[in-house]
């Protein structure tokens, strides 16, 4: 597959995996190093890190939906420094680029973050989740095109390295948001992240997650995704990075010729961790018809 | 079998197909028993498969199943020259990812990933292993049996069931475990609790290895932990990938949340919150 | 079932169907008057009518995608003098009451498009569509609560009639709309309107839909409408009639667990007809669990 | 058959279950035969119903089908005694679909709503019907044949396929249609609509009735027009619904855009625009 750059950075090929929905150190346990010779993705990224440690939120976190996942995990993780102590040495044993996701609940941890990470040369990427639907205030700022260019001027401030702004698609006008971040200093834009959505017990009918509400994804949301990645793209001259809802090669050629420079992998990992090899030879097929952006 | 640090045997990491060679009915359950010709030959009792039918997963009830389904490996068989191994797994109809799988015929593929998970480990030399199964709980304390047979170690077999339909399972272990039902349909009619109190009572220099609803482990738990007996439970969480990638498996222990797909689902009684 | 009450009009159930996914005019040509004996709702709800007649958007309009439907038809409609010269009528004979969905492009033609229903007798209630994606100023209407507040302040002026305020999706926070549609003089809110999506051609990767885009219903938004309903529900206290994905009864009981008044059922209509009927006698099996609000 | 001032006969007001009788290949189309119990026994030709598999509709090529096919009824027989009618249904694979109601097999169920649409209307006095189909559109022309010949009227059949192994679909035919192909691997090695233009210049006092691919329609319509002679066209469309409700289905007709599933599907050829 033909070596790509993102922001800088060369990437083997244009497959990433949505940060949260492959853990490689978990992978390795289960896989050993037969997961670093067939590595599925060409740049791996963290689940969203944060500055103090989380629990997450209660079980259950997970619901089966009609060609869809939704979940309510809560970013749990070790915070940062433990991040960096613990989980960055076996990350940069991964055969490919490392991009880290960052949350901040204020523009000071924000900043405070990404200082922590910003010397460190195992990250070559830093991702900012603007948009978990988990986190109350995530689906706020990355809906919010002022908020948005705050947290990125914030972060901007204190790193050279690449910035992937990751919209939230609560946004009214994802692509106004993405204008923002862009003018604010993003390098690059990530989207879709989940769709908030609320599950019933089957029998009590109550909120069937611990977390009452949760993240709609799979290919429940594929057509989303292809419409905000189009809109974003046709606005922005950054990179876009596509995800939402793709379980095959046919999926990721969409998102590509809907703009998309790069797309990520995420629920379809769940139903095979080799999904991201895969869907790179699938779409292998499609790649003469995919616009070079 | 292969000495793990933790009986842990590394899967390939990549869903796999698998030829369906024989369905059957226990009684309640389905046994399906399907050739795996790339996998290890020697995953561990507790660990676990992810398991989807090759064709037709989805579009069931509620346009569901979508995601693949964690099974415990109830039986091994290695068949000479590389051939690979075969694996029984039991099944208990709750759904429609349950309810697919049992309608899968001989000769139709599987996919399937694993093994998955840490097993049981071995009792220190002065323990007896004493196995207690309920329900479809049965399926890792049965191939925990073999193996430990295997090895020339027969170990006292607890079940318990609701009723004769369920403990039909009972006649797929080696020796004659001791069977008790919530109906006395078959065997006694006890909560298998209780049986289990009066062997660790008789002699509490044992290891218990149990599986079954979560009511049933945590009177497993408490009576381990009063008695200081050394429980190894094997735990079950609504899961979506089963290899550490989503989070989503969690159960609550002494220092937070753990994954039952990488951290289990074999846990230590007192590791549990 | 028990009769219920919606802003002051009887309903011999709660069932209604979604503005545009059942035309009783046309579905009384196909299966006759035995349509009016067997009627599938307990309110019907027109199709969406504007001042100006409308073509609508050129084919295709349709793409099926997993558990839902993407359409782009782009309310072709008689424009409302004909609409009620000649549906009306035919529109008279149902036997349950009648609720006409209207859209207007500009707050004077939204005020004398409910002038001319105002008076008539036969329209029971009042739906102002704020929300469709397919037309450019319905989703930033319903999308904001000034807008929202403005638009239903034009209406309420001009009529008596119950005003139901239907919302769009893509509106970041849906709670605060219903708030202002509700304050502005709205007499029930309802939600959800289709999703914005972008089905690709599989061959060409152009955009499928005359349209380009479309709006996704079915299943696959099933708790995304949940999620919404539960909180528009929460916030307001005037009727809610929730919708989105409703394929069974379970969809329906759990839509008003989450606080609607009321329910209607779009895309399953076009699996079958009788799918009000069904899903009625599959509710009525949940009802006892149901909290009346 | 019914009389109407249109040809279409109403449906029931829902969708019901038919039982599959028949599942056979014919060349490179499927036959299904159902019987419907309870629907009219009076189909216009060109009349179509709405299908969908009783089971595992859904879960196919990206999780489809969702939605419900339409298929025009290729075949009617009424069976004694109000047992209802055998409906005979001639598919071609193109997609999830197709693929699912080729799979049914006798016994199984199949969802069915209709008769939809309106039918083909007799030709004048003075005009002999003419039957062209191209492709899988022979359906609405085969039972549209059946009827003519019921009511002792010979007409014209001439049929196009790609290939010999469509071609076998023209063998269902009570007569000896006229029969040509893109290779010419059976009948003539020509367009069906070449062997039209022979028919109408010898004698123009025809009405064409006729039901294929959007090019074989254009060139028939053309034909038609320029000829003076009067032409009704069987549509397809992308449906969702197929009795009005969606407005999914339209096609651009002299006063704008009309519904293929309410309006049509057969047009006249002056109407489209
Ligand atoms: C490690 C492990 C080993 C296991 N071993 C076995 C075994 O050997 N044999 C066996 O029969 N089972 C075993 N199980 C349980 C098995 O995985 C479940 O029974 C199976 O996943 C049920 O899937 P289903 O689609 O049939 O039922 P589901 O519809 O998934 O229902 C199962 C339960 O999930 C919940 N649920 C209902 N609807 C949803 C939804 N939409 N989304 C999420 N949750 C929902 C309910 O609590 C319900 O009781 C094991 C589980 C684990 C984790
Ligand atoms: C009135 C009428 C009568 C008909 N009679 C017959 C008949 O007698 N026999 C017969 O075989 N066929 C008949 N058809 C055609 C038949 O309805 C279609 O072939 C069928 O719906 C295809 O469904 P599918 O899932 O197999 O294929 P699809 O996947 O639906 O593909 C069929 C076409 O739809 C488009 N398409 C592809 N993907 C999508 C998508 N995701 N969403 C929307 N469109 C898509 C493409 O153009 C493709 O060529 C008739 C159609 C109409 C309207
Ligand atoms: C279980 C789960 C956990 C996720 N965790 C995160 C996260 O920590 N940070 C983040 O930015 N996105 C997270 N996401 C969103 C995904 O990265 C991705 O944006 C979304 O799932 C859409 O892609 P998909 O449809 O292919 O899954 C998570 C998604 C899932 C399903
Ligand atoms: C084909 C189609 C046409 C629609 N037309 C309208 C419309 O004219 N006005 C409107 O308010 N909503 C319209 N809707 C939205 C539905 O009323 C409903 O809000 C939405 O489809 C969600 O419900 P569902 O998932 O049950 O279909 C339309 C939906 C579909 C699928
Ligand atoms: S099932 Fe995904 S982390 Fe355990
Ligand atoms: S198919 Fe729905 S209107 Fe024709």
């Amino acid at each position: 597959m033909s070596e790509i750059d993102l922001c800088g950075v060369g990437l083997r090929g244009p497959i990433l995996n949505g940060s949260g929905t492959f853990d490689a150190i978990a992978a390795r346990r289960a896989f050993g190093d037969l997961l670093l010779d067939r590595f599925p993705f060409d740049c791996f990224v963290s689940k969203t890190i944060t500055l103090q440690p989380r629990e997450g939120n209660p079980p259950p976190r997970l619901w089966e939906t009609a060609s869809g996942l939704v979940n309510s995990i809560g970013l749990p993780n070790k915070g940062v420094r433990r991040f960096l102590e613990l989980d960055l040495p076996l990350l940069a044993e991964l055969p490919v680029p490392l991009c880290v996701s960052v949350m901040g609940f204020s523009h000071e941890e924000l900043a405070r973050l990404v200082e922590e990470i910003e010397a460190l040369d195992e990250i070559s990427l830093i991702e900012l989740n603007l948009s978990c639907p988990n986190v109350e205030t995530g689906t706020l700022v990355g809906a919010d095109p002022e908020e948005t260019a705050a947290a990125l001027t914030a972060a901007r401030a204190s790193t050279d390295k690449p910035l992937i702004a990751k919209l939230s698609p609560s946004a009214t006008d994802p692509a106004a948001v993405a204008a923002a971040a862009e003018l604010a200093g993003a390098d690059a834009i990530s989207l879709i992240n989940t769709l908030k959505g609320m599950p019933l017990h089957p029998t009590t009918r109550e909120p069937w997650l611990g977390g009452r509400t949760g993240g709609l994804s799979g290919p429940a949301v594929r057509v989303v995704a292809l419409e905000q990645v189009a809109s974003v793209a046709a606005r922005v001259d950054v990179p876009v990075i596509g995800m939402g809802g793709i379980s095959c090669g046919r999926d990721a050629a969409d998102l590509l010729a809907a703009g998309a420079s790069a797309v990520a992998v995420g629920t379809e990992n769940f139903r095979d961790p080799a999904a991201g090899r895969r869907i790179a030879a699938e779409l292998a097929a499609f790649e003469q018809k995919v616009p070079a952006k | 079998m292969s000495v793990a640090a933790e009986p842990r045997t590394l899967a390939p990491p990549e869903r796999r197909i698998a030829e369906v060679k024989r369905v059957e009915r226990i009684g309640a359950y389905d046994l399906i028993v399907a050739r795996d010709p790339v996998g290890p030959a020697d995953p561990q009792p507790g660990q676990f498969y992810m398991l989807a039918s090759g064709e037709r997963w989805g579009g069931g009830d509620r346009e569901r199943p979508y995601l693949p389904r964690a099974f415990s490996f109830a039986r091994v068989r290695r068949l000479p020259g590389g051939q690979g191994v075969d694996l029984s797994f039991l099944l208990e109809d709750v759904g429609p990812g349950t309810q697919r799988l049992g309608e899968l015929a001989a000769g139709e593929s599987l996919m399937l990933l694993g093994p998955l998970g840490v097993g049981f480990a071995r009792p220190s030399q002065d323990r007896r292993p004493l196995l207690v199964g309920g329900g479809i709980g049965v399926a890792p304390i049965l191939c925990w049996d073999d193996e430990l047979r295997a090895d020339g170690v027969e170990a006292a077999v607890l079940l318990g069931f609701r009723s004769a339909g369920h403990a039909a399972a009972a006649a797929l272990f080696g020796g004659a475990p001791d069977v008790s039902t919530d109906d006395g349909s078959a065997g006694r009619r006890a909560l298998v609790t209780e049986p289990l109190r009066a062997e660790l009572e008789r002699d509490p220099h044992a290891t218990v290895y149990a599986c079954g609803p979560e009511p049933m482990l945590d009177a497993v738990r408490g009576l381990c932990a009063n008695l200081g007996v050394p429980a190894q439970l094997a735990l079950e969480a609504g899961m979506a990938c089963g290899y550490g990638a989503c989070f989503g498996c969690v159960v609550a222990t002494v220092d937070g949340y753990a994954r039952v797909c990488v951290d289990g689902p074999v846990f230590a009684g007192e590791a549990l919150a």
